[in-house]
């Protein structure tokens, strides 16, 4: 029942589509086509809470599409009840953001027809219970949300981000396939059903956890299958890139969580060390890309890079664990990243919201010129402030809690038996607390340089707040941050089928604990409880308030600036995105980006100021993929002479053929 | 069928080789045609013989045709094309003689080795003249391949076709064999039309000289 | 079968039919009624193929109807309607603009009937002597029409055709010949040792050594027509030169019409045990044309000469499936043809009307179609879309099966296919990105196309993808079966 | 429960009461050791009140984020200083954040006053929060990687159960502890902002750190900023206190006479802190900030490599 309810609002979006090719260009398009988006995500959402509290049994649904004789299967069960809860929230928030946000859309009749499909084959990229059906979704997913990155087509940029994007994409679908037919096998089972009855061999199984960690990472932003994600995540208009980062990546996690705990069959002893490698170097490259922008959309998309990170650190955790039966601590680990998958969605979307309204509001992404907006949308510079908070990982909101989680998985390691665990898992702890604090500190660049200060450009003197649709979105994903910062036991206790689901335990039941806390293995232990710290928090600070106030003074009196007795200096003399960074630079972009600092003088009698130039270099494009489109373009050079052949050689060629077929067949047998 | 028919047939079709080796010596246009026209004949023989000895009268018109229109009206005008476009003479070669000599050789033991895998029941005419033939067609593509001139090319294909046509006489009672021979008599009458009326003087690369290089493919 | 008692054959149909209006068209004088004419005459063609769908004749040592060649007939009949309709409008425009004279449309239109007449008659030939005698003649026909413009590019592609063509010719022939050898000691001289179906159910007793000959030569011989590489020399040229209909033509039914020969013979050599396997050659040359033609996509500047490429990439695809073999290949195998017969030609209609509105073939010289004429650009996106094998459209469909049942079987060769199918895409989408996105280059005049038949051809191909009616999914694992 | 109660609050009283005064004693120690008179004992206290009735004077552009934050940073600071046990284990609240969260806690104090840096839009502003957040992105992940250690060794990341631990003879003399330790005043220096990292008491901009971030501030904002920096310093001596000299803590439900005993100890065990931190600061000489990443990069590998000796064996 739940499962027809939910299909049917993915039929509901696909038939969007056509209806908004049709009403494109109207005035009342964007209205009808995002309010629709709003209010069939929130049904389904609706329908996969029911499942997911409700631990209802998985549903099956078998429909006559797709592969002929296979038809269409999909199936709900908590994974893709929890990971549809994700999607539809991502959903129904970003299109009511889009319901003030499209009035400044250009070009609407490039975004909406393209917007509910998305949001459609997102919902049935989880539901799917077959390998056709995942592809053909997860493909369509990708292709929507091309259509959708090259809807500002006419910037050479954009259509650059689209052109890498959809090649990156299908590079991992193409991966995917190929692991898909290898656990399908040579007579085509390609059920996910028949896949888990057939036990795959360990041999095939780790192929298939390579081509899953190649397939989904790429669409998730594993380094270094990343290059496209900070290309493609801010070209697309601002609700597409929240939805993109915020939730394409989690369903990719999906993807790769399906694949690797559901289907693969036993984990071997060494594909937790493969895939806590890569992550610990995600998360850090992540961030500290991240900290080199001063595009705002492109510094939050490097977030999500690291954030992946985090999420494959807990998975690998959970794998390692599973792989030598603690099944207690792979829950853990295993909660731990899904509940990260949730909190991230939820404020990698209110960030890009944020920078949406900013973008509305000031035409800007380049921070260098923005500054001084929390003065003039004081709202929007308000809920911005909380996502950053919750992505800095700071008590008392929801991004700390994951983190913590998976801290706490990690002290539960040393007695993992394997020696290359031993040695890993701490580096891989050592990354993600550094990750912890650089994205503190990237964060107090994009906050700090964005909406504090003051306005480095005319645009951000004259902007004025958003649209109230908008407001209204970023509002309610905040006070969700909020909520799951301050009571994760509730969301903790909602994740307990999946974790028994795919690693056959689950955390303790949270609500037990008094005030709330969150006892993931004893109280004696570890325990947190971020409701006691926020009120606490609430209560010394009004009290300091307060008492201050009613005590001591409470005059005060506007005037200059002090800064050191320096009188009236120019907005010029502030702190850049790029001057921010530089110490942090200096420590380890170094290494990491070869960072270069060179002050450029002028000639003598030149009135030019002297200039600092920076320059950074992307190590891994420059390694992996250069070499590789040089590779490319080199072979098409060589062999296009062929083109150019005489007849005669052409006739050349036929004959080598013939006479060489003719020595096989006079050699053969 | 009686050893010295068989003796017969298998002369006229080695004879065709032979000429085969003899067009890949020449280096001059006009001996060339000549030596064409010889291999025509000695085909247009083996074809009346074949028609004798199968008692087939239909590959007498197949003999015919090769007889009138390949030993005489095609060397004509190609003898004529020669002369009103004021073709060199001389055959320019990609490979020198001997070494296309040596090639054409192992050509021929290559044919001779992939057919005579053939198992007996096939009849021995058959085996033979196929042997033969295979080794006509690839010595006839291997000088369309090592010349440059078009009228070479055109001969080498001629004699490829020759090739051809020889085998499908020496299959017995093959259906179509006039037809076809014919059909591809038309074909090359083809050939050498377009080679006249694109003015062709020296090769096939191109319809025209000096667009040799102005108009291939992406070259524009 | 009957209708109203009057007896009525569809082979007869689909072979006389065309064959008339060839004759009608050369006799007629004037030209302004030529195009509808060809339209009436492909679509009576097309009812007819599609009466072959309520019962087929039995068949005769000279033509054969069974579900394999029932389903390029129709395939072939229904897209040479659709192009007809699409040519009447682009041949329109080119009387208008002068590249064409009179005379010469009157010439085209007789010859396209002939073309179709041809075709049809290499699919229904149940003798391998006439299959090859149709085959020629398609091939000569689409020489002359591939000049038909006289300029000196296109005049040196139909003569580079026309060169390798006979090449081919003779190449198939002799093949041809070697067929008739083996088969002449088991079934007897005369007729019967042409006749394909008496040929498959004696095979068994051939010998093994001269029908191994006889499969190179045919496979070299056809090959050629399918454009499989290194024999595709003629294929790029061709299309980039005739008119963009013929283009269509070629690329979505002469190269299949050649494929079906060759899977005729290589049902013929499956029948005899002791023969080589055809698969593996086929599988190599699909394979090498598959990743040779999508580097070759790269340095493309004429739009028509690329996607003549993908379609050599394509035939390799096809070629490679039904190689592999095997119920889930066979399928595949065919279910991409159909699909790329119709996406191409669709992209072809498309870039017909493109090359005419921009005046150019020269890729450089067009851009943001999706702004300038967005018709054009989004079916040009959505073709290449398909082209290129994503979802939902029907290509991916038969691109997942022939992966995914290959990599079971042979992984390095999945491998090979993958690469070689991603380097195409990814070849692909940095052109069209340029045609069809950015500021609108070249002129923006609007342009009368007729646009039905690419987007009919275009729906089919979606719908294909979605759903297959059960009927035809029996009827391709029927001939999947048959294949072997 | 009545007496937990009455201890949690007078725990959370005494440090914010003891706070200025341990900040005064080190600065009356240190004048000592450079042979100087020094300000009395109580000046913090003076200095506070002062500060608190003069009015503030604000920025103009000064946002309302400047205004809140020195409350923001206070509260968190002092949740996490009422938190770590000081003479006596087994708070009523002190399960309701481990040493993670409180760490963490500290690190939201530095995020909103880094915030505070910039809001004015100043040059210097800017400089502070720069350099701070360099600090802390090696600080903090020094301190997790010392969190790791003892958790491994206590097999808890709660500090009372780690103090207890401690207390208890099965610890025994461990490498990785020593470790530990260096490493962890190393980052207590430079999140305190002391010499050699920061110099709390000049105002020479170029080498300042913390005083720069809060150059704008004012009034009672300013005291309650300096009250969140004494709150800081006392803490991270309380924790290394608890940690590694955890004798004389009363154990959870003892009675009067043993918490009297617990809060003499840690009297005693602050004079010696500060003693201390006094001594090191007087024999030092500040070092250039780019010298900083090194100093701390030192601590991350000792707490990275002590981590790893508690993961390949115990025994450590």
């Amino acid at each position: 029942m739940t499962l027809t309810i939910v299909l049917a609002c993915a039929a509901a979006l696909l038939a969007l589509a056509p209806f908004a090719v049709v009403i494109g260009r109207s005035a009342a398009a964007s209205r009808l086509i995002y309010g629709a988006s709003v209010i069939v995500p929130a049904i389904s959402l609706i329908a996969a809470l029911a499942q997911l509290l409700g631990t209802a049994a998985p549903e099956t649904v078998t429909l006559p599409v797709g592969l002929p004789w296979l038809g269409a299967h999909f199936r709900l069960d908590a994974l893709s009840a929890f990971f549809l809860i994700v999607v539809d929230l991502g959903a129904a928030s970003a299109s009511l953001f889009a319901l003030g946000y499209g009035e400044h859309e250009t070009s609407p009749e490039r975004v909406l027809p393209f917007y509910p499909a998305y949001l459609a084959a997102m919902t049935l990229v989880v539901l799917a219970d077959d390998a056709f059906t995942f592809l053909v979704s997860w493909e369509f997913m990708s292709l929507t949300s091309w259509a959708l990155v090259m809807s500002h087509h006419r910037l050479p940029d954009n259509v650059r981000a689209g052109y890498v994007y959809l090649v990156m994409a299908s590079f991992g679908t193409l991966a995917l396939l190929l692991g898909f037919g290898l656990l399908a096998g040579s007579d085509g089972l390609y059920t996910f059903a028949q896949m888990r009855a057939a036990h795959p061999p360990a041999m095939l199984g780790a192929l298939a956890l390579i081509l899953a960690l190649i397939g989904a990472g790429s669409k998730a932003g594993l380094v270094p299958l990343h290059v496209w994600l900070p290309l493609a995540h801010p070209a697309a208009p601002s609700h597409v890139s929240a939805l993109m980062s915020g939730v394409m990546t989690k369903v990719a996690v999906y993807g790769f969580v399906r694949i690797v705990f559901d289907l693969a069959g036993p984990p071997a002893w060494w594909w937790s060390i493969v895939v806590l490698a890569l992550a610990g170097v995600t998360t850090v490259m992540g961030v500290l890309y991240a900290l080199m922008q001063h595009d705002l959309k492109r510094l939050l998309a490097y977030h999500t890079v690291e954030n992946i990170g985090i999420i494959f650190i807990g998975l690998g955790l959970a794998l390692a664990f599973e792989t030598y039966g603690m099944t207690f601590a792979a829950a853990l680990a295993l909660t731990a990243a899904l509940f990260h998958v949730f909190n991230h969605s939820l404020f990698k979307s209110l960030l890009f919201f944020g920078a949406g309204a900013v973008l509305t509001a000031t035409g800007e992404r380049d921070m260098e010129h923005l500054g001084g907006l929390i003065h003039r949308m004081p709202q929007t510079a308000f809920v911005f402030l909380i996502g950053c908070v919750a992505i800095s990982a700071l008590p008392p909101l929801n991004g700390f809690v994951s983190e913590w989680l998976t801290f706490q998985a990690i002290l539960l390691s040393p007695q993992l038996p394997s020696w290359g665990l031993k040695l890993l898992v701490p580096a891989v702890g050592a990354l993600l607390a550094l990750s912890a604090a650089l994205a503190a500190a990237c964060f107090v660049k994009a906050y700090g340089v964005t909406f504090l200060g003051r306005p480095r450009a005319p645009a951000a003197e004259t902007a004025t707040e958003t649209n109230s649709f908008s407001l209204a979105a970023m509002f309610l994903l905040a006070a969700l941050c909020l909520l799951a910062g301050i009571l994760p036991g509730l969301f903790i206790n909602a994740l307990a089928p999946v974790s028994s689901a795919l690693v056959g335990g689950h955390m303790p039941v949270q609500t037990g604990a008094q005030w709330l806390a969150l006892v993931p293995i004893t109280a004696s232990r570890s325990s947190y409880d971020g409701m006691l710290v926020f009120v606490f928090m609430a209560i010394s600070g009004t009290l300091a308030a307060f008492a201050i106030h009613r005590l001591a003074s409470d005059r005060l009196r506007r005037a200059p600036a002090w800064d050191c007795g320096y009188p009236d200096a120019s907005p010029a003399t502030q702190y850049t995105a790029m001057s921010f960074a530089q110490p942090i630079r200096r420590v380890f972009g170094t290494v990491v980006f070869r960072a270069r600092e060179h002050g450029e003088m002028p000639p003598p009698g030149s009135t030019r100021p002297a200039r600092l130039v920076v320059e950074l270099h992307d190590l891994i494009w420059e390694a992996l993929y250069a070499p590789l489109a040089v590779g490319i373009g080199f072979a098409a050079e060589r062999l296009n002479h062929l083109q150019f052949l005489t007849i005669r050689q052409f006739l050349t060629l036929v004959f080598c053929t013939l006479v060489i077929l003719l020595l096989v067949l006079a050699i053969w047998s | 069928m009686s050893s010295i028919d068989f003796d017969i047939a298998h002369l006229l079709a080695g004879s065709l080789v032979l000429v085969s080796f003899m067009e890949l010596y020449q280096d001059r246009l006009y001996a060339l045609l000549n030596i064409y026209a010889l291999h025509a004949l000695a085909l247009a023989a083996s074809v009346a013989w074949q028609a004798f000895v199968q008692d087939a009268p239909h590959l007498y018109v197949t003999a015919g045709v090769a007889l009138v229109f390949k030993a005489i009206i095609i060397p004509v005008a190609l003898h004529r094309i020669i002369v009103r476009l004021g073709v060199h003479r001389e055959i320019e070669k990609v490979v020198g003689v001997g070494l296309t000599m040596i090639v054409g050789i192992g050509l021929v033991a290559l044919s001779m080795v992939v057919m005579l895998r053939v198992t007996h029941e096939a009849d021995p005419l058959a085996r033979e003249d196929l042997a033969f033939a295979l080794s006509v067609v690839l010595l006839g593509l291997l000088m369309m391949v090592t010349r440059r001139n078009a009228v070479s090319q055109v001969v080498g294909f001629m004699s490829l076709e020759n090739g051809l046509v020889l085998a499908a006489t020496g299959a017995k009672g093959m259906p179509l064999v006039v037809e076809i021979s014919i059909a591809f008599s038309i074909l090359i009458a083809f050939i050498v039309i377009g080679i006249f009326l694109f003015r062709i003087r020296e090769r096939f690369d191109t319809v025209d000289v000096q667009a040799l290089d102005r108009f291939r493919g992406e070259r524009r | 079968m009957t209708f109203a008692g009057v007896s009525f054959n569809p082979i007869a149909g689909v072979l006389i039919v065309p064959a008339a209006a060839a004759a009608l068209l050369a006799l007629l004088p004037g030209y302004r009624a030529t195009a509808r004419i060809n339209v009436l005459a492909t679509a009576l063609t097309l009812t007819c193929a599609l009466s072959l769908l309520f019962g087929r004749p039995q068949p005769n040592p000279y033509f054969l109807v069974d579900d394999l060649n029932g389903t390029f007939i129709i395939l072939t009949t229904f897209v040479g309607f659709t192009t007809s309709i699409f040519s009447a409008s682009y041949i329109g425009h080119e009387l208008e603009i002068g590249r064409l004279t009179p005379p010469s449309v009157r010439f085209y239109h007789a010859m396209y009937q002939v073309l179709m007449f041809a075709m049809n008659l290499a699919l229904v030939a149940n003798n391998i002597g006439l299959m090859w005698v149709a085959i020629e003649l398609a091939t000569l026909t689409t020489v002359l029409m591939v000049g038909i413009y006289r300029t000196h590019e296109a005049l040196e592609a139909a003569w580079k055709y026309f060169i390798l063509g006979s090449v081919g010719i003779a190449l198939a022939l002799f093949g041809t010949i070697l067929v008739y050898m083996a088969a002449r000691p088991v079934v007897g001289e005369g007729l019967d040792a042409m006749v394909w179906s008496v040929l498959v159910s004696r095979a068994s007793a051939f010998d093994p050594a001269l029908l191994n000959v006889a499969f190179i030569f045919l496979l070299l011989g056809y090959g050629t027509k399918v454009g499989l590489a290194p024999l595709h020399a003629w294929l790029p040229d061709a299309h980039a030169e005739g008119p963009t209909p013929i283009s269509a033509v070629l690329s979505g039914l002469l190269l299949n019409v050649a494929l079906y020969a060759l899977l005729r013979f290589k049902m013929l050599m499956a029948a005899n045990a002791a023969a080589l396997a055809p698969g593996p050659l086929m599988v190599t040359l699909g394979l090498l044309s598959l990743v040779f033609a999508s580097f070759m996509l790269y340095r493309r500047r004429d739009i028509k000469r690329m996607f003549a490429y993908s379609s050599i990439e394509h035939m390799g695809i096809i070629t490679f499936a039904f190689g592999m073999g095997g119920p889930i290949a066979n399928f595949a195998g065919l279910l991409h043809m159909t699909m790329h017969s119709l996406t191409k030609s669709a992209i072809f209609f498309a870039v017909g009307h493109i090359a005419q509105v921009k005046g150019t073939q020269r890729i450089a010289d067009m851009g943001g179609l999706t702004v300038s004429h967005p018709m054009l650009g989004w079916g040009l996106i959505l073709g290449v879309v398909a082209i290129a094998g994503l979802p939902p459209l029907g290509i991916f469909m038969s691109e997942f099966l022939v992966v995914s049942s290959t990599f079971a079987r042979a992984p390095l060769l999945a491998i090979i296919l993958v690469f070689g199918i991603l380097v195409g895409l990814a070849a692909l989408f940095l052109r069209l990105n340029s045609i069809a996105f950015g500021e609108p280059r070249g002129p923006t005049a609007k342009s009368q196309a007729s646009y039905a038949p690419m987007f009919a051809h275009l729906a089919l191909v979606f719908a294909a993808g979605i759903y297959m009616p059960p009927a035809l999914v029996a009827w391709f694992q029927n001939v999947a079966g048959l294949l072997g | 429960m009545i007496l937990d109660m009455t201890v949690q609050g007078a725990q959370m009283l005494l440090v914010l009461l003891l706070a200025p005064l341990f900040t005064g004693f080190v600065r009356k120690v240190k004048a000592r050791l450079q042979r100087r008179q020094g300000p009395p004992l109580i000046q913090p206290y003076r200095d506070l009140a002062r500060l608190m009735r003069k009015e503030v004077v604000l920025a103009q552009n000064a946002s309302w984020l400047f205004r809140v934050i020195p409350y923001l940073i206070f509260a968190a600071t002092w949740v996490a200083a009422a938190l770590v046990p000081t003479f006596r284990t087994g708070l009523l609240f002190s399960w309701s954040a481990d040493l993670i969260a409180i760490i963490a806690l500290l690190g939201s104090g530095r995020f909103f006053l880094t915030l505070a840096g910039l809001d004015v839009g100043t040059s210097f502003g800017g400089i502070g929060s720069s350099r701070e957040v360099m600090i802390a992105s090696l600080a903090e992940p020094a301190m997790i990687m010392i969190v790791f250690t003892l958790a491994l060794i206590a097999g808890s990341t709660q500090l009372s159960t780690m103090a207890e631990f401690m207390a208890s003879p099965a610890v025994g003399l461990r490498v990785s502890l020593g470790l530990a330790l260096l490493a962890l005043i190393i980052v207590a220096i430079a999140e305190n902002g002391r010499i050699p990292v920061d110099n709390p008491a000049t105002h020479l901009e170029l080498t300042m750190v913390h005083e720069a971030m809060v150059l704008e501030y004012s009034g009672r904002h300013l005291a309650l900023i300096e009250l969140t920096a004494s709150l800081k310093l006392i803490l991270y001596v309380s924790v290394i206190a608890c940690l590694f000299v955890p004798w004389g803590l009363a154990p959870a439900g003892a009675g009067w006479p043993a918490l009297a005993i617990g809060v003499a100890a840690y009297i005693g065990k602050l004079a010696v802190g500060g003693f201390l931190l006094a001594l090191f600061e007087t024999s030092i000489a500040k070092m250039r900030v780019f010298r900083v990443p090194e100093f701390l990069g030192a601590a991350l590998m000792l707490g990275l490599l002590a981590t790893l000796l508690r993961f390949v064996s115990g025994s450590f």
